[in-house]
């Protein structure tokens, strides 16, 4: 039904109704983009709220529940709201039909649900910030949770919403996987970021309904005090955590595969080389997906789990760590003999493969179970997941924001700018957090309002990290809404770029290509596509 | 990458006859057997008959048995997941403290600590 | 916030608090391990990473890669099967450490923990003695913790001896340890429990055996200080501070600056002068009157101070204006 | 039945190439949705299991208390509906439209019959105290029955909840075979509520021994 006008999708049609009621799964997706980054720059303000408190050991701002609120709203708000939908349901719902070489995902109308739930579930979570803002950790622990007078409810409710919106996405990405693949598009030439999504799209099929439950029954919990997770009331909170976990560890997948996905595209377009160990890199993400729904019990090492059951969690748990330790070698290896240039997102390429590192190493300390104990609800948690969730998938989050920008919106965005900011975000994050490894292993608990004078010198050196932090986003902000307005024209294919969203026009057409291309050699051979 | 060739499957009416005959018939059964009590196995026994009766709906009421592939597989892996959900809960549930009775040999822990006599004889050495 | 406790952050290793524990080297022999392990493993990516992208940079001569190397089966697997093989020694040697941090020895001395929002409780059942927010133990023992929390989860934590564990409502957890030096350690609450989680805190101390066995014979009496400087003792000891201040900020709950004699407006509307049987009502049964804009959250003292300290209390009170 | 209604025609979606890919597509989607929906019903049946291994004599004494007379009429019910719900989506794939509209109309009834009984189970409980957690007041000898109710409502509700999404669902069909929108080469709806349908059964199954047989 299309014709080839020339016209690429943002001018097929206008007004809002077009961007809100759209069935286009690249409208939805750059909706899914905004969303998302407000989210982030929420996120991101409670945190350096957070961190100005704890400039000095006791109340400089806030008073004990303010700095509670903004610890759970931080949390809350970058899980539920930015990280989990970042990539998959932003770049990934714009990319994954154009690199599969499909018109468009396989419910369009299921997609712009599942944008909607989203927006809905988001209302929910913010109305819950202003109405009493909830202070029980975004892990919403019972019995802590079912004992706050703040507003428990409401945010449950929120994330029970967005855990849907997850699913659905999920749901559209396998049955597009699987059955909108054109001629020649066989499973070995999936890119390997499509393995990734395909491979997320699993996790949060099977495991976001648990949160589902868990987050209904806890608010049945609030409500009607069924028991079941309330100790004054015979039931186990400990229950709770299993029901949380068995969701949100293969949640942590969710966020990291596919970040590891995009690691694959920005590795092979910068140093215009094939993928070394293509089936190892795609296998590992299924590996992953499937592990990661067996080591939940790590987060429950010393909340009075059988020990027996710690055991088996802590084996499993370093099982995982194999697969991401190939990818990571595969990588570094496909750099090898290769022709790299450093451009911007090849640097968050860079930045992805130091932090990754550093955050799947620590993993190691805290799966080791005599060495957990220590380290167990320390700094050096915190310091831990935030390498690999921001120094992973926000890193490659970014990374494919800017690899994938030009294509996007059609412009070019200042590159040296892009490498300036590049620069302060990478080192405002290791300000920030390197320090914290330290705090934590001497012993600094997380979660804590005042703290030792001891620690004061470590807590404010992390601190003004943040401040370069904020200075690299607004930055990067800055020249990428710039971009939007005053940007020079993209060319089709800024990078060089084998998948095909680099065979089509920037920004593409309405039905993304004007002819399907023809799919006759793998992904990243640049051999055969004789560049 | 559609199979172009595949047609829906249209399943004869006896099929569904016998199925539905067999569905009333076990959970008639299912509820005569608890005049028995076979003690601990009462459960197992209603689970067994209400998995039959799951396959059958499964297998032919929602015709997994002539479907496809990745339909099967996506049956199986949910499964698969709910079972392992219930495996690992347990192992917690049901060992827990069976750690404290543990004898300090049992798992070859080679104990640091000393008798309370030696250990106040080493104090007053130390001081 | 200040603690008499030794430091964390200034003794120790470069990474660990002081060890004084006899579990706690095990701990760090393993940690180091893991930490040098992951050093050697990170420069030398950091070394082959930097050398690639030195050596391979885009130049007008290298504008392809020179070699499309896609595939080695030997590489891929030895870098599967050797780090399994690592992670699996590590996993071993972790379980076995953290067994023995959890198999209690039959023969230790066992103290009661109570957790509460937003303080510790020890009893020493054998010896009836009762004591907030510190501990006190004699070195080289084994010593049991037998632990459960009145509300919400706590977590006990002393860095020092390389020891946590949850503190559960409706529950009891098990944790041991046998100091080998003497000193005043860090306890901490490790599992988020509300506004007062990071001053929940308490000192443990380990004394020699002579001096605690001295200790339980005086009683653990304060006899011999002047009954105001008693109360500002109690108030920072007994974590009074948690919730109230002196300074006429207002905490969760009132405080404490002008509060002598003050006219209070209770919860029910009803009002009382806060004299010295307010006061004392107010700390030995603290949910008969509830202050209008506080939460009903204050524990019951009763049996955890004695009158003398009570008293010391009521005349820290008077002088705070 | 309005049989007079002319067969209105499907078009395939823009963004199909076959309307076979297109029907493949949805029922793949369906299944995967499926899967997901036993995880979501999972937690129950973990909490189930975990509070009957700790109390075990507390689920005797409360499995007592539900009437499985009741619950094996509804089982009953539920399953007929399904063997309705089957031939409803048969006569929809060989063109027979008013016996697919007829058997779609009687798996409503049996479902509208299941709620029905459902709301029987429930004012007993409520009249008996028989509540979930804190608005407990019912007599029994464990002191920790109200956990077995905060299940039992848990679970059923929730199933309840399907039940009666599914039945909106029906209606929905029924509505639309009246407009002559399903013929034998298009009744993907009908399809995919008909397996839809088919799992709120298959959870029954469980639930119906668990709750009131077991003990």
């Amino acid at each position: 039904m299309s014709t080839a006008t020339g016209k690429n999708f943002f001018e097929a049609a206008s007004g809002w109704k077009s961007w809100l009621f759209t069935l286009d799964h690249k409208r939805i997706g750059l909706m899914y983009l905004a969303a998302v980054c407000i989210a982030f720059g929420l996120g991101g303000l409670f945190a350096l709220l957070l961190r100005l408190e704890l400039l000095t050991p006791t109340q400089l701002l806030f008073s004990a529940k303010q700095y509670n609120q903004l610890f759970t709203l931080h949390g809350a708000v970058m899980v539920f709201l930015f990280i989990i939908p970042s990539i998959p349901a932003s770049l990934g719902n714009f990319f994954l039909p154009i690199q599969l070489g499909a018109k468009d995902v396989a419910f369009p109308r299921l997609n712009l649900a599942s944008f909607h739930i989203y927006i809905f579930g988001a209302l929910f979570c913010l109305y819950s910030i202003f109405a009493g803002a909830i202070d029980t950790g975004w892990t919403f622990y019972t019995p802590y949770s079912t004992q706050s007078d703040t507003s428990v409810i409401s945010m449950t409710l929120g994330a029970f919403i967005l855990g849907f919106s997850s699913i659905l996405t999920g749901v559209n990405f396998i049955a597009t996987i699987h059955k909108m693949r054109p001629k020649g598009m066989t499973w070995f030439r999936l890119p390997l970021f499509l393995w990734a999504m395909y491979a997320t799209s699993v996790i949060q099929v099977l495991a976001t309904p648990v949160l589902g439950i868990t987050l209904f029954l806890m608010i049945l919990e609030v409500s009607l005090g069924i028991g079941i997770f309330d100790p004054a009331l015979g039931g186990d909170p400990v229950l709770f955590q299993h029901f949380f976990w068995f969701y949100s560890h293969p949640a942590v997948y969710i966020m990291i595969l596919p970040a590891m996905g995009i690691m694959s595209e920005l590795v092979t377009t910068f140093c215009r080389k094939n993928i070394f160990g293509y089936s190892f890199v795609a296998y590992s993400s299924i590996a992953i997906a499937i592990i990661s729904f067996l080591v939940w019990g790590h987060h429950l090492f010393v909340s009075g789990q059988s020990e027996y059951a710690t055991m088996l969690f802590s084996l499993l748990t370093f099982l995982v760590a194999i697969p991401s330790a190939i990818k990571v070698f595969n990588w570094l290896v496909t750099m090898y003999k290769g022709s790299i240039s450093f451009d911007t997102p090849f640097l968050y390429f860079l930045s992805f493969m130091f932090l990754f590192s550093i955050g799947g190493l620590t993993g190691v300390f805290l799966g080791t179970l005599s060495i957990d104990v220590h380290l167990h609800d320390t700094y050096f948690v915190v310091a831990h997941f935030h390498y690999v969730m921001m120094g992973g998938t926000v890193m490659a989050f970014l990374g494919g924001l800017h690899y994938w920008w030009p294509k996007m919106v059609g412009k070019m965005y200042s590159e040296f700018w892009g490498r300036i900011s590049c620069l302060l975000v990478f080192i405002g994050f290791n300000s920030v957090f390197f320090v914290q490894f330290i705090m934590g292993s001497k012993g600094m608990p997380r979660r804590y309002y005042n703290y030792l004078d001891q620690f004061q010198p470590l807590h404010a050196f992390s601190t003004f990290g943040t401040w370069i932090l904020g200075l690299g986003f607004i930055i990067m902000a800055v020249y990428l809404l710039k971009s939007l307005k005053s940007g020079e024209k993209a060319p089709d294919n800024p990078w060089g770029g084998l998948t095909l969203e680099w065979k089509t026009t920037s920004p593409p057409p309405l039905e993304n290509f004007e002819t399907v291309p023809e799919i006759t050699h793998d992904p990243y051979d640049y051999e055969k596509a004789g560049l | 990458m559609s199979d172009n060739h595949s047609h829906h499957i249209i399943v004869p009416v006896k099929y569904y006859v016998a199925t539905f005959v067999a569905l009333l018939v076990l959970t008639f059964l299912t509820v005569y057997v608890t005049r028995f009590d076979f003690g601990a196995l009462n459960i197992y026994v209603a689970m067994l008959i209400a998995v039959m009766k799951a396959s059958l709906v499964l297998l032919v009421f929602m015709a997994l048995a002539w479907d496809k592939g990745f339909n099967r597989i996506a049956v199986v892996f949910a499964l698969l997941f709910f079972g392992i959900f219930i495996a690992f809960t347990m192992a917690d549930i049901s060992t827990r403290g069976s750690v404290e009775e543990l004898e300090a040999g049992t798992h070859n822990i080679n104990s640091p600590v000393r008798p309370l006599s030696e250990s106040s004889k080493h104090n007053k050495v130390h001081h | 916030m200040t603690a008499e406790t030794q430091s964390l952050v200034s003794k120790g290793t470069f990474l660990l608090p002081e060890s004084a524990s006899t579990l706690s080297s095990n701990v760090d022999s393993l940690f180091y391990f893991l930490f040098w392990g992951s050093v050697v493993i990170f420069v030398g990516m950091l070394l082959v990473g930097i050398w690639f992208a030195y050596k391979y940079k885009r130049t007008p001569q290298n504008q392809e890669a020179s070699e499309q190397m896609i595939h080695n089966t030997a590489l891929e697997v030895s870098w599967t099967v050797i780090p399994l093989i690592i992670v699996m020694i590590i996993f071993a040697w972790g379980y076995k450490d953290y067994l023995r941090l959890t198999v209690v020895p039959p023969y230790a001395k066992e103290i009661r923990v109570t957790g509460k929002k937003w303080l510790w409780e020890f009893e020493y059942a054998k010896e009836g003695v009762k004591l907030l927010n510190e501990i006190v133990v004699p070195v080289n023992t084994p010593v049991r913790l037998v632990m459960t929390s009145e509300d919400v989860i706590h977590s006990f934590f002393v860095p020092n001896f390389r020891i946590k564990r949850d503190v559960l409502p409706n529950r009891y957890t098990r944790i041991w340890f046998e100091a080998t030096e003497v000193g005043d350690y860090q306890v901490f609450c490790t599992e988020y429990c509300g506004d007062g989680h990071s001053n929940m805190l308490a000192t443990l101390k380990v004394v020699s055996e002579s001096e605690y066995t001295e200790w339980l014979a005086a009683g653990n009496s304060n006899d011999d200080l002047p009954l105001d400087e008693l109360g500002k003792k109690l108030y920072t000891s007994k974590a009074c501070n948690t919730c109230h201040s002196t300074d006429g900020s207002s905490m969760t709950g009132p405080t404490w600056k002008g509060l002598y004699n003050s006219n209070r407006t209770m919860a029910d509307g009803s009002t009382a002068k806060a004299d010295d049987n307010y006061l004392r009502e107010s700390i030995v049964n603290p949910a008969a009157k509830i202050v209008a804009g506080y939460p009903p959250v204050m524990p019951t003292y009763a049996g955890l101070l004695s009158d003398r300290e009570i008293a010391g209390l009521i005349e820290f009170i008077k002088g705070v204006k | 039945m309005s049989n007079a209604a002319p067969v209105v025609e499907h078009h395939v979606a823009h963004h199909f190439d076959t309307a076979e890919q297109e029907f493949e597509t949805a029922k793949l989607g369906m299944w995967v949705f499926l899967a997901q929906e036993v995880l979501f019903f999972s937690a129950i049946f973990v909490a189930y299991i975990v509070f009957r291994h700790l109390h075990p004599e507390m689920f005797l004494e409360a499995s007592h208390h539900l009437s499985w007379k009741l619950g094996a009429l509804n089982t009953v019910f539920l399953i007929t509906s399904s063997f309705t719900m089957v031939m409803g989506v048969r006569s929809a794939q060989v063109n027979e439209r008013s016996a697919s509209i007829k058997y779609l109309i009687a798996t409503l009834i049996l479902a509208g019959a299941f709620m029905v009984v459902k709301y029987i189970e429930y004012s007993e409980k409520f009249h008996h105290g028989y509540l979930p957690g804190k608005f407990f007041f019912g007599e029994g000898s464990h002191e920790t029955l109200h956990l077995f109710y905060g299940l039992y409502f848990a679970a059923t509700g929730l199933h309840g909840l399907h039940v009666l999404i599914g039945m909106g669902l029906i209606l929905w069909l029924i509505i639309r075979s009246l407009r002559g929108e399903f013929y034998s080469d298009y009744y993907t709806p009908v399809e995919m509520v008909g397996l839809y349908w088919h799992l709120v059964d298959l959870i029954w199954i469980f639930l119906f021994p668990l709750l009131y047989l077991v003990g």
